[in-house]
């Protein structure tokens, strides 16, 4: 059908009649065309087999930020299980990565305890870390939630900061990296594997549990408690597992962190860190999982696409970051497109 | 058999008494209705059965067990299922969505579940979608099931809510207003799917609703309440003639029913 | 015979890719209450959310008083006397029974005038009186449904649209509303009613419209349509 | 405001009118040029390319061009590691610069790994050698040496009862615990060891309690925008006792901002070129070429890329083991700020602190 | 000191403090109130407030007006209605096009604002802090070893009048009403007549202009500005609100003030100290929240099945 008459952009959203210029249009056909299961397992087998080579081929510029990618993707990921699939607003992310980064930091150094064996102990405490937060607020409202998590980060970063055995201000240094095998993991190269090995994982999972009764559970508590509390959901319990799976992802990703880095300190903790992964998940499409993946990518790679104009750097993310988010108000990739 | 059986129930909400001391008992594979100016305690005592007001005095027995103290999503598991007035559906999902989330009670898997997916789970899958599928077609909206909930017209949005609480496999339905914003022909169809729940698929139905024509022909008990107190029970005819009903409720005119 | 107040001509509206009125015209005059009947989905909330301006036209004209009002902003929509009561009665939760009806005046500068305003409500819903300082979210369907009619009251409007003002109401309340919508219009509001009730609707209307699918498919004087056998059928039954 | 000297006048200023040179000389500069403490990078990076300059009027390094490329590493750990491995990626010769010490230490591991010889101009945490044995030389003085200077201005001023405040971060957590143990090791008394957290401005409650704690003295840790607030609250509570600030603060711009509260006070510098007779030349240059002050680290990094540039030349080449054991045998080589001699540690013999009042609006040299 | 002088001094630095967090804290609340945004931006405009105020008063300066009360007071009404329209353009570009969208979007979209503004002022401040020169002293008045500068009894005297004017503006007109009516149901409101852009607009106004103000009286009492200033009170104004009840005005107010004095009182504190007062502020908080889920003066949320 053909449309006679523009229509007024005017009052209510659900008549928002937008229209899509081509490039668009193609993009979101992609995207359709993406969630067909054999292109997707098509172009991500492809997608793997480059990624294994890539770090042969490369300099150690690019495999280094692309560690950082694969980081970003871990933390994304576990993010977007609070958020995306559970529709919890969380703004301390990073005290679950800093739960696993000291856990793995504090067993080596002052333990000599071998890297593998911190990290089932890493999973351990990021379970407690989301009981403990998630617990005593669950009542809370989606806002007070936001408020209280960013509380909770920012408690676990100041007591990282004032505590003896997190090394204060300083922080942990020298953490002694780990042997695979025998192979000792000191090269880039080898974190490269590592975090991508993480990463695959984290999608994997992320996939699963979108498509599980689990991921169901979530999706009908973010859309309405009552309803899904009327239709068997124990929304206490499957929000508080959304919690503990979204911790656990991040403080695996921190222990990796910390050995990969060798040093941390609270500074790499803050307030910001929570937000920019906050950010780079909305930015992707919330619950999404491509989006997400695209998100962490484009809030890896734009500050170093953009590392040579200095101090405008940061400028230029944020007006695009408008654009993008105006344009695109469901994120890149979003969950759904009509 | 009494399936559900109500003892002086009473609920306050502050100074004001919602529920007064309510008692009755819906039987086992009986068509019941509850009836009652706005404001007089019917959603409030629906509320109550399914565990999201809790009352302060009083017992509620389901299948002879108590779910006084228990969560709504519990009731549930019992086998209570129950809609709501005004619509809650999950507005950004699609119908089928909605209506396999009915499911959630009647499937076991968890996390190890869902990442490992071992033939079990698969199974436990297949048959969510089958019972979904089922009950969207009982309903008649098996053609929608792709659409979002949001954008469906009123009465289609209606008959999601029915699947979906259709698809917790209850043993007792409770209808809120199920016919509200429906016109004659659609309320007659309503008749009969009501009919067919309990005919075809054994559960029992309590339904609160204003639409007398169609409270009338479809339920074998009635039971009426003012200011939430029950001032009258008994069948369509016992009800209709009762003068405190007439008054409080009815009114003179017939022509408001359909 | 009485001057038109509001007039629809060829009105197009849609949602997205689908058209929900494709191209109709209607006429009220003044002092009348014209309904509007037609199964679900037929596009009734969407006509009077058209007037309204809620949504926006995409072609064809609203006139109020003859003046081209299609997309105008709703408040001014407001202003010059066309009070829309929305269908599932959109009561401000949060906000106290009074504050939900001075909200209806918002437009209003004079506060004597509001408060002689709200007792006027009050007279005619005296359960809202008793319940004034609850919260709107906490009362039952059908009070809402009276603060939802008492706060278009508040403008003292010249033309109210009331969308399906029955749903949820017990048959004594119905009759009631019934009433106070007779009082209303005898006092001389225009009404144009959407109600799936339709025996009560053709009782009090004067003049009725048929809807199905975007269309208008019948139209005609109320006990005309109320004999129509097409009608009885699907909507009066017997 | 300060022009950010853009690519194609580096490119001029290093080719104009200098000889033929046998190639280049690559070497990485990795200082903070965005983000909170970018004014200091800057101000390094600058001080280097005026060195840079020098040595190549001179006829290079070796008969090659001493050329640079940046890494930023945004005063921030994550983007260190990238800065780092970038300039690694780039086949660097040696790197130059280090400014704030949490964000050093990461990069130390790589180019330990990479076998890259690395002098840090600035940062001065006792953290930074340990982690890379070898590569690293630190030509700032360490916190000990600060530690010694601060306990010695007081113990002039006649204090006893001091108040340390540090920002909460490595560096100035640091060398306020370094400060307190050889205070309290002199026989003297600790009575606020406190923190503001990084952008608080409010410090009124701290003010309070420092005052109620009667302390006689108050020695401020970190750097210099937070010092001056600091203070100026000090001074506007009604707190009347000594302050003295650490290198952090040795900015003329925490007097331009403090004012009349900032008279009076001590500082705790590193040799800033400024008062010293030999950087006169140095001053200048800087003056001319960029059309502002050098900040309190310029000296440094000038001195740096001149050690290392000596360095190379005696090494004879540019293999990293040579440059290494080159800079390691470096004996008493002069420079603006000190004379270099290394410890086993590769850090710096001898303290090159000196003290600093505030008197009119400006920094002058006590002694 | 003695211990009652200490009380007394730590009660008046944790109100001073305590109000600037209000003043805050209050455009975080309003602009919560009516869109259901935790407006990212707001900490920004706060510091943009104080780098304005500074060049009007720097220009100010040289004229008859000097940099004392009068340059100051001028200064900051302009800067409240040059900031306060800043408010306004920022939620027409950025805001507006997205009420519709997901409400994590329009967060996002905040984040983008607030760094599209403190990147801008890095750049033109290359990074610099600036010092705030006013023609004001440190005289003041004590009450034994009591010591309160006058700028500081007259900063904190204005910050309450402005909390004051505001309030009975908010609960005297039907403007108050229509915002929290705003905030419910959008359509609704504009079928009662509401100008829902127009009170919109305003409520940025009014929010961005308390912001200014307040970064306004910041640099005069720090005396410096940094394109940073916003980052801590900005978490710290949206904790306020919160504890207070988010979109509730004298919960913002009433917040600011106990989380003032929390930190001054956790400062002094021996075991809390300085290093522990925001984990012991956002204990409190936290405990607030799970006693009182929806804030000190929220109240419970209202929707029948
Ligand atoms: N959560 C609550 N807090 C306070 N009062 C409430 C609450 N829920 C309901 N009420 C009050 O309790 C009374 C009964 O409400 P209820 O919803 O049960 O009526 P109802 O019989 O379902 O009416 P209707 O037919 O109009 O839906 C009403 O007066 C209502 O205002
Ligand atoms: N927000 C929306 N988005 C998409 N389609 C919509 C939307 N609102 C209504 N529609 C569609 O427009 C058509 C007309 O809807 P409308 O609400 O006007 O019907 P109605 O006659 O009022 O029906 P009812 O009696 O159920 O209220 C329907 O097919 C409906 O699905
Ligand atoms: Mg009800
Ligand atoms: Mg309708």
């Amino acid at each position: 059908m053909k449309e006679k008459q523009t229509c007024l952009q005017s009052a209510s959203a659900q008549t928002a009649t937008k229209r899509k210029n081509p490039l668009a249009q193609l993009i979101d056909r992609l995207y359709v065309l993406f969630d067909d299961k054999k292109v997707r397992y098509g172009v991500l087998a492809v997608a793997v087999v480059v990624l294994i080579y890539l770090p042969m081929k490369s300099s150690m510029y690019i495999t280094e930020v692309m560690t950082t990618f694969w980081f970003h993707v871990v933390v994304c990921l576990g993010l977007n299980i609070i958020v995306g699939f559970a529709g919890l607003l969380s703004l301390g992310y990073a005290a679950f990565f800093a739960v696993g980064a000291y856990t793995t930091g504090i067993m080596i150094l002052h333990y000599g305890i071998s890297f593998w064996l911190t990290l089932p102990v890493s999973v351990l405490m990021a379970i407690i870390a989301g009981l403990a937060i998630g617990g005593p607020t669950l009542k809370l409202r989606s806002d007070y939630l936001a408020i209280v998590t960013l509380g909770f980060g920012e408690i676990i970063r100041l007591a990282a900061r004032n505590l003896e055995i997190t090394g204060r201000a300083t922080g942990l240094v020298g953490i002694d990296r780990p042997t695979f095998f025998g192979i000792a993991m000191v090269r880039i190269n080898h974190f490269y594997y590592a975090f991508l090995v993480l990463a695959i994982m984290a999608i994997f999972i992320s996939y699963r549990l979108q498509d599980s009764r689990l991921g169901r559970a979530w999706k009908c508590i973010r859309e309405d408690e009552d309803a899904a509390e009327a239709m068997g959901i124990n929304v206490v319990a499957v929000r508080l597992l959304a919690f503990i799976i979204g911790s656990v992802f991040g403080a695996l990703a921190g222990s990796f962190m910390a050995i990969k880095m060798t040093a941390i300190s609270p500074e790499s903790f803050l307030f910001t860190q929570s937000v920019m992964i906050l950010l780079a998940v909305v930015l992707g499409g919330m619950g999404k999982i491509p989006g997400v993946i695209l998100g962490a990518f484009a809030v890896v790679i734009f500050p170093e696409v953009f590392r040579g104009i200095g101090q405008y750097r940061m400028l230029i993310f944020g007006v695009v970051l408008l654009v993008l988010m105006i344009y695109r108000p469901q994120g890149l990739w979003p969950e759904r497109h009509t | 058999m009494v399936i559900l059986e109500i003892k002086d129930l009473t609920l306050r909400f502050g100074g004001l008494t919602a529920v007064n001391k309510v008692s009755f008992g819906i039987e086992e594979g009986s068509i019941e209705s509850l009836i009652g100016p706005n404001g007089a305690g019917k959603t409030s005592l629906f509320n109550c059965l399914t565990g999201f007001y809790r009352a302060q005095e009083g017992d509620i027995l389901f299948e002879g067990k108590s779910v006084m103290k228990m969560k709504p999503h519990k009731i549930t598991t019992l086998g209570m299922a129950r809609t709501f007035q005004n619509l809650r559906l999950f507005k950004n999902l699609t119908v089928m969505e909605n209506v396999m989330s009915g499911m959630h009670c009647r499937a076991s898997a968890g996390v190890a579940g869902a990442i490992l997916r071992p033939p079990t789970q698969r199974a436990e899958e297949k048959r969510i979608r089958d019972v979904a599928l089922e009950c969207m077609d009982f309903v008649g909206i098996l053609d929608k099931k792709h659409r979002l909930a949001k954008n469906l017209p009123y009465g289609d949005q209606r008959r999601v809510e029915w699947a979906r609480a259709l698809a917790t496999q209850p043993k007792l339905l409770l209808l809120d207003e199920p016919a509200a914003g429906l016109n004659y022909d659609e309320k007659m169809q309503l008749v009969e799917l009501i009919r067919r729940i309990r005919d075809e698929r054994k559960i029992t139905v309590f339904l609160i609703e204003h639409d007398m024509g169609l409270v009338m022909k479809v339920s074998e008990k009635i039971f009426v309440i003012d200011y939430g107190t029950k001032i009258a029970e008994g069948t369509a005819q016992e009800v209709q003639n009762n003068p405190r009903v007439i008054e409080a409720y009815l009114g003179k005119e017939e022509e408001t029913a359909v | 015979m009485s001057e038109v107040v509001l007039t629809l001509k060829n009105l197009e509206t849609r949602y997205g890719q689908i058209y929900a009125l494709k191209g109709i015209s209607l006429d009220v005059r003044e002092g009348e209450i014209v309904t509007l009947l037609g199964s679900n989905g037929a596009g009734k909330s969407t006509t009077l959310k058209t007037i309204s301006s809620l949504v926006p036209a995409c072609g064809g004209k609203v006139e109020f008083l003859g003046k081209d009002i299609t997309n105008a902003p709703p408040h001014t929509i407001v202003e010059m006397g066309v009070i829309h009561v929305p269908e599932g009665r959109r009561i401000f939760k949060e906000l106290n029974v009074t504050e939900n009806l001075e909200l209806g005046s918002f437009t209003l500068k004079d506060d004597a005038e509001r408060k002689r305003r709200i007792d006027n409500v009050f007279e005619l819903f005296p359960v809202l009186a008793e319940r004034s300082k609850q919260s709107g979210g906490l009362l039952s369907g059908g009070e809402q449904q009276m603060l939802a009619i008492g706060r278009a009251l508040m403008t003292e409007p010249k033309v109210l649209l009331l969308d399906e003002p029955s749903m949820g109401l017990a048959p004594i309340i119905v009759q009631g509303i019934m009433d106070i919508i007779k009082t209303i219009n005898e006092r001389g509001t225009t009404v144009l009613l959407v109600e799936q009730n339709a025996k009560v609707a053709l009782k009090l209307a004067d003049r009725g419209y048929v809807l199905e699918t975007g269309e208008i498919v019948m139209e005609g004087d109320a006990d005309k349509l109320s004999k129509d056998d097409s009608i009885v059928k699907a909507y009066l039954g017997h | 405001q300060p022009a950010a000297p853009s690519q194609g006048e580096d490119e001029e200023a290093g080719g104009a009118e200098a000889p033929q040179f046998d190639g280049e000389i690559l070497v990485g500069i990795m200082v903070p040029v965005t983000g909170s403490e970018a004014t200091y990078g800057q101000d390094m990076e600058n001080a280097m390319k005026i060195a840079a300059d020098e040595i190549n009027a001179a006829g290079g390094i070796l008969g090659k061009e001493l050329k640079f490329t940046l890494g930023d590493d945004g005063c921030d750990p994550q983007m260190c590691t990238a800065a780092a491995s970038k300039l690694v990626s780039s086949e660097v010769v040696a790197v130059l610069g280090g400014y704030c010490s949490g964000a050093t230490i990461p990069a130390l591991k790589i180019y330990g790994d990479a076998k890259v010889p690395f002098i840090i101009t600035a940062a001065n945490s006792t953290e930074l050698i340990k982690e890379n044995p070898g590569w690293a030389f630190m030509i700032n003085s360490p916190g000990y040496h600060q530690a010694d200077a601060a306990a010695d201005c007081f113990e002039k001023l006649g204090v006893s009862k001091l108040a340390f405040v540090h920002q909460g971060d490595g560096f100035s957590e640091n060398l306020a615990e370094l400060t307190r143990d050889e205070w309290l090791s002199r026989g003297h008394e600790v009575v606020a060891y406190d923190v503001v957290n990084k952008g608080e401005q409010d410090f009124s409650s701290l003010v309070t309690k420092i005052r109620s704690s009667g302390a006689e003295g108050v020695y401020w840790t970190a750097y210099h925008a937070d010092g001056a607030m600091l203070i100026m609250q000090l001074r506007q509570g009604g707190y009347t006792g000594e302050i003295t600030v650490a290198d952090g603060s040795s900015s003329v711009q925490l007097l331009e901002i403090a004012g009349a509260a900032g008279e009076g006070v001590y500082c705790t510098s590193p040799p800033v070129v400024d008062y010293l007779p030999a950087a006169q030349k140095f001053i200048s240059t800087y003056n001319a070429k960029y059309n502002q002050e050098p900040g309190p680290y310029a000296g440094l990094a000038y001195d740096g890329t001149h050690l290392l540039a000596d360095a190379i030349e005696r090494a004879g080449s540019t293999d990293p083991d040579a440059i290494r054991d080159a800079l390691a045998a470096t004996d008493k080589f002069e420079t603006l700020c000190a004379t270099v001699t290394f410890t086993p540690e590769n850090v710096l013999e001898e303290s090159n602190f000196m003290i600093l009042k505030g008197e009119g609006g400006k920094w002058v040299l006590v002694e | 000191m003695s211990l009652q002088e200490i009380v007394i001094q730590q009660l008046f630095n944790g109100l001073l403090l305590g109000s600037f967090y209000g003043l805050v804290a209050l455009g975080y609340s309003m602009v919560y109130g009516i869109i259901r945004l935790l407006n990212f931006a707001h900490a920004d405009i706060y510091m943009v407030g104080g780098f304005c105020s500074l060049s009007l008063l720097t220009f100010f300066g040289g004229t008859f007006l000097g940099k004392g009360w009068l340059g100051i007071i001028v200064s900051m009404l302009i800067t409240m209605i040059v900031v306060g329209l800043l408010g306004v353009i920022i939620e027409r570009v950025a805001y507006k096009p997205l009420r519709e969208a997901p409400r994590l979007s329009l967060l996002i979209t905040a984040l983008g604002v607030s760094m599209v503004l403190y990147n801008s002022v890095m750049v033109i401040t290359a990074g610099e802090y600036r010092a705030y020169g006013t023609g004001l002293g440190y005289d003041g008045f004590s009450i034994g070893s009591v010591f309160i500068t006058h700028t500081q009894a007259i900063l904190i005297l204005a910050a309450v009048a402005l909390m004051l004017v505001l309030h009975l503006f908010i609960t005297r007109t039907m403007y108050g009403k229509a915002m929290r009516a705003i905030s419910m149901d959008r359509d609704c409101c504009r079928l009662m007549g509401v100008n829902v852009n127009k009170i919109i607009a305003l409520t940025f106004f009014v929010g961005s202009a308390l912001a200014a103000s307040a970064g306004m009286m910041a640099g005069v009492y720090y005396g410096s500005l940094h394109f940073y200033m916003g980052f801590t009170i900005g978490i710290k104004a949206f904790t306020a609100a919160v504890i207070g009840g988010i979109g509730i005005i004298p919960g913002a107010m009433l917040g600011g003030l106990l989380l003032g004095l929390l930190e001054s009182f956790g400062t002094q504190i021996p075991l809390i100290g300085s290093a522990w007062k925001d984990v012991f502020s956002f204990t409190i908080l936290i405990f607030i929240l799970i006693f009182k889920p929806t804030g000190l003066l929220g109240k419970k949320e209202s929707e029948r099945m």
